[in-house]
């Protein structure tokens, strides 16, 4: 089976190697791809919205509905990983871990057994191999807050720098990955519940559609960022430049909502008690 | 755009592109394809397609690799070949 | 030979396109184990991203962000093509995607099997149904 | 307001399924009412959609209110309405049938299977309905998904099925995308119409053969066409009852509907059929994916594992029709995609009505189901005469077009192909008639009351519409044709778009 596969797949990529031959030079100015189209929006994107970045410009205004089906594909994702693997069953585990904070000292209490409360003495950990690691959590509590700050930059400053919605929401997403990986699953949930993630997701994408929806019943066409002028009583560039803005936000929710939600779903297995 | 370090960085990709198939640890595997995407990440960096590095390195290098690692440890790290 | 050196120069990198797509085929066909699966399907992924991204590659022109203001005229050559750029943002954004399901049906599969092989997942079917029926 | 009709075709699905997640966690019972909202709007507007085309002519929408080559924009004619209006059907038709199996399979996650069903019915419709060319493949990324996660939530083999059907579906999506960015390094635009007109100027004609061929490839294996259509049997056959009810009627259809835009709108049909020379290939590959998908289908001992096989012969018929290059052909296989859809969702639905009433599937369990369940085995004889083509049904009607067609174009193999199918499906059927009619139900079981069993009542209803359509279908075949398909055809071949 190996040599077969390996056979045709050698053979499929000489053919395509051949086909290479015809393509205009790699890096040349005058191959007909960056003629057509791409100039216009070089030489356009800047009046007509005020964006100095050409790509967010062509991401979120000339091309929006391309990125409209981008986050519902990544939503597509969250509902998919909950689908499958989401188990409600709540039956108790055969025996629970708990550690005497000051002496390190682990008690396993069986099913039915008295189990002390979480207090200042006791912390509960998962009966998977966990390293319990005071550098890892205390530097976590310390780098999240400056990472977000990080995100919001990076989802603001879509403008003019590289970055926008999707780096921003995934940066921001992988923060409280960090804080479900540096404490345990348990503690994460309790803060941003798997409910939240789920219709934060949701409202991610409403707020982008939302916006196209806006323009819809404000005569223009969906997505057409030039009919929020009446509105927000700008002229028609600067409203694009402010459709943009807010659909990157809208971008931003919805990934970073999806990337914690699917990161609950995969790790704990559809259980949501004990993860990474 | 310099070709001779997008040369050397494609050469690069493609070994750990060749070697994150071959090793046979499941973890092993999964940070290796974490560096094939970081590579990828700064070869498109060096290509110019800043935005495209960027999302890759946050979406593609980080996110993906955490995915592995989660979906290696709820299953098996062993792999026969 | 300084023939072969332009033609060289000019293509390698559609060629190292090619290399990382036969990668990922070969991980897909002939690799027994799911994630390695998983992994050749990303590989194959990101070679057509890369594909796009050297399209779009200009000598001499720098990154798709405009850094003067209004009023100066802007030559297509002193910048990248952005439309590519935007293509693969989304092309990522998909690879990311499909990543997440087939690792959530990979899961599911070891709930059910205890394996990732291939070829043990399908005798353990095959004898269920020879049971089942 | 009236011209942003076509937007509510793709936007009110989409908000429906988010207003379904958002409600859904607060109270369960929204989640399918609003669903059927949806799909009724939905619905509603591809009809209003259809007549604004049929009277004022083509459509073009510029989306974000740019023009087409810079901005995405939709072409709308009379193929694609027709296409909108079956996705619609089949959809609506389908979640009101299959409301009660739902409930009873998916207890715990019911909003998110219905937003999921709704986001694969956007995905399908905006396939159908976009003029561009990458936007087509962010579309097909979210009905390909949404359907994994559909199908991969049946029984122990569903997974290992839908991680399958999900690899060979990433390299079927990957391989159209890198046609497309043969396409775009040729040509540098991303609008369909744009390349059309770019197209015949090109001197580098290898290359677009080479993205044809790509695309085509890609196509295929999205199309389950013969030689790449190993993932759909597994896929479909071991998938829940109200998933494959959707999936199975519409998938193969709109990869079809795709490969017809693309091979005519986009490559000129004096490119795609002379100078390719593919037709005889492709018209040989089909002629085999009918014999042997009809041979595979006599040896499966399962029913729905039957009708999957079925679909790749049916798939056969409509890639070989549309390939042997004249407009009956075409005629022919765009209106087996109407009629195939609405055939394979009434089987399906009698698979999931008998799935659900006695869960087993086998032929052996099948015995005295026409007293047991009386009205779901007639609507299960007409959807078989339908797919063996006997007149009164819509099935006969296509495969008339098909075997014209191919007499026309002088493939001699594939109408003598199309004859021995319908041979074969005859003896398909009537061996599942034999057992279910014939075969005394043995009453070893007296546990079991003798009583009619028939499957609940909302089942029932859109069965039996769904069967009655087709029948109506067949009355109407030669109007639709005339008013509707000719049209559609010759616009394509003269290319006027």
């Amino acid at each position: 089976m190996k040599s077969f596969g390996l056979a045709c797949v050698v053979l499929l990529c000489a053919a395509l190697i051949y086909s290479t031959m015809n393509f205009p030079d790699w890096g040349s100015l005058n191959s007909p791809a960056s003629e057509h189209v791409s100039d216009y929006y070089i030489q356009n994107a800047l009046e007509e919205t005020a964006v100095p970045n050409l790509v967010t410009a062509v991401l979120a205004d000339y091309r929006g509905y391309d990125t409209l089906f981008e986050t519902t594909v990544i939503l597509t994702a969250g509902f998919a990983c909950f689908f499958l693997l989401r188990r409600y069953r709540r039956k108790p585990p055969p025996y629970r871990l708990y550690r005497h904070i000051e002496t390190g000292v682990t008690l396993i209490i069986e099913q039915g057994g008295k189990e002390p409360t979480e207090s200042e003495e006791f912390m509960r950990i998962d009966s998977q191999w966990v390293p319990y690691d005071l550098v890892i959590q205390k530097a976590a509590r310390l780098v999240i807050p400056f990472l977000q700050l990080f995100a919001l930059y990076v989802i603001f400053h879509g403008h003019h720098s590289p970055g926008g919605g999707f780096q921003g929401g995934v940066i921001l997403g992988a923060t409280l990955i960090l804080l479900a990986i540096a404490n345990d699953l348990r503690s994460t949930t309790k803060r941003i519940s798997e409910r939240i993630s789920a219709q934060l997701a949701s409202t991610g994408v409403l707020v982008y559609a939302g916006t196209g929806a806006l323009c819809l019943l404000l005569g223009a066409n969906f997505l057409d960022y030039s009919a929020l002028s009446r509105l927000i009583a700008t002229d028609p560039v600067m409203a694009r430049s402010h459709g943009i803005l807010l659909v990157e936000i809208g971008v931003a929710i919805a990934v970073s909502a999806v990337m914690i939600w699917i990161y609950y779903n995969l790790v704990s297995a559809g259980r949501h008690d004990e993860g990474l | 755009m310099i070709w001779q370090l997008d040369l050397i960085i494609l050469a690069l990709v493609i070994i750990s592109g060749i070697a994150a198939i071959s090793v046979r640890d499941l973890l092993g595997a999964s940070i290796l394809f974490g560096a094939y995407s970081f590579l990828m990440c700064l070869l498109w960096a060096v290509m110019g397609a800043v935005d495209v590095a960027f999302t890759e390195a946050s979406v593609g290098a980080g996110v993906s690799t955490v995915f592995f690692v989660a979906a290696v440890f709820r299953t098996a790290r062993r792999s026969k070949d | 030979m300084e023939e072969l050196t332009t033609l060289v120069m000019a293509k390698y990198n559609y060629w190292g396109v090619v290399i990382l797509l036969g990668i990922g085929l070969y991980a897909m066909i002939a690799k027994n184990n799911l994630v390695k699966k998983i992994i050749g399907m990303n590989i194959f992924q990101t070679a057509i991203i890369l594909f796009y991204i050297s399209i779009s590659t200009k000598y001499g022109a720098s990154i798709p962000i405009i850094h003067h203001g209004h009023g100066h005229t802007i030559h297509p050559a002193d910048y990248m093509n952005p439309l590519p750029h935007v293509l693969m943002l989304t092309a990522i954004v998909v690879s990311v995607a499909t990543l997440g399901v087939a690792l959530a049906l990979a899961v599911r599969i070891y709930n059910h099997h205890d394996t990732l092989e291939e070829d043990e997942v399908l005798s353990q079917l095959t004898t269920d149904e020879s049971t089942q029926a | 307001m009236s011209s942003q009709i076509p937007a509510f075709i793709i936007v009110v699905p989409l908000l429906a399924a988010l207003v379904v997640n958002i409600a859904g966690w607060a109270r369960r019972s929204l989640c399918f009412p609003t669903a059927v909202c949806a799909l009724a709007a939905a619905w509603i507007s591809t009809i209003i959609v259809m007549l604004r085309v049929s009277r004022e002519g083509d459509i073009i929408y510029r989306m974000a209110g740019w023009d087409p080559p810079w901005g995405i924009s939709w072409h709308i004619d009379h193929l694609n309405a027709l296409i909108l209006i079956l996705i619609a059907t089949v959809a609506l038709i389908n979640i009101v049938a299959t409301r009660s199996t739902a409930a009873q399979e998916f207890p715990d996650r019911l909003g998110i299977f219905y937003c999921l069903y709704l986001l694969f019915v956007t995905g399908v419709m905006g396939i159908v309905i976009t003029g561009d060319v990458f936007n087509l493949y962010v579309l097909l990324e979210i009905a390909s998904l949404s359907g994994y996660a559909l199908l991969g939530m049946g029984g122990s083999r569903a997974s290992v099925s839908s991680l399958n059907y999900l690899f060979m579906g990433t390299i079927g999506a990957s391989l159209y995308l890198f046609g497309t960015g043969y396409l775009y390094i040729a040509t540098g635009s991303l609008n369909m119409v744009d390349i059309a007109s770019i197209l015949p100027t090109l001197e580098n004609i290898s290359l677009i053969k080479v993205s044809f061929v790509l695309c085509l490839v890609g196509l295929f294996m999205k199309m389950a066409f013969f030689p790449l259509h190993t993932w759909l049997p597994n896929a479909y056959s071991h998938a829940p009852g109200p998933s494959a009810s959707l999936i199975a009627p519409l998938t193969t259809k709109v990869m079809l509907y795709v490969m017809i835009r693309v091979a005519l709108t986009i490559y000129q049909p004096d490119f795609a059929f002379s100078q390719m020379a593919l037709q005889d290939i492709v018209v040989w590959l089909a002629v085999i994916a009918i014999i042997s998908g009809s041979i595979l289908a006599w040896k499966q001992d399962r029913l729905k594992r039957m009708l999957a096989y079925i679909i790749v012969v049916e798939v056969g018929y409509m890639a070989g029709g549309f390939w042997l290059g004249n407009q009956t052909g075409v005629t022919g296989a765009v209106l087996h995609i109407v009629n195939d859809a609405m055939m394979t969702l009434c089987l399906f639905l009698t698979a999931g009505a008998i799935a659900s009433r006695i869960n087993a599937d086998a032929f052996k369990h099948l015995q005295g189901l026409f007293r047991r369940m009386p009205f779901t085995m007639t609507a299960f004889m007409v959807a078989a005469l339908s797919i063996i083509g006997v007149p009164p049904t819509c099935g006969f009607f296509s495969k008339w077009y098909l075997l014209s067609g191919g007499i026309e174009a002088g493939h001699y193999e594939f109408t003598a192909a199309l004859i021995i199918s319908s041979l074969i499906n005859v003896l398909l059927f009537f061996r599942v008639v034999e057992i279910s009619y014939y075969e005394p139900f043995d009453n070893h079981q007296e546990n079991e009351q003798q009583g009619i069993q028939e499957a609940s009542l909302d089942m029932l209803l859109p069965l039996l519409a769904t069967a009655g359509l087709l029948i109506v279908l067949g009355f109407y075949a030669h109007s639709l044709v005339t008013w509707i398909i000719e049209p559609a055809v010759s616009s394509l071949f003269t290319g006027s778009l």
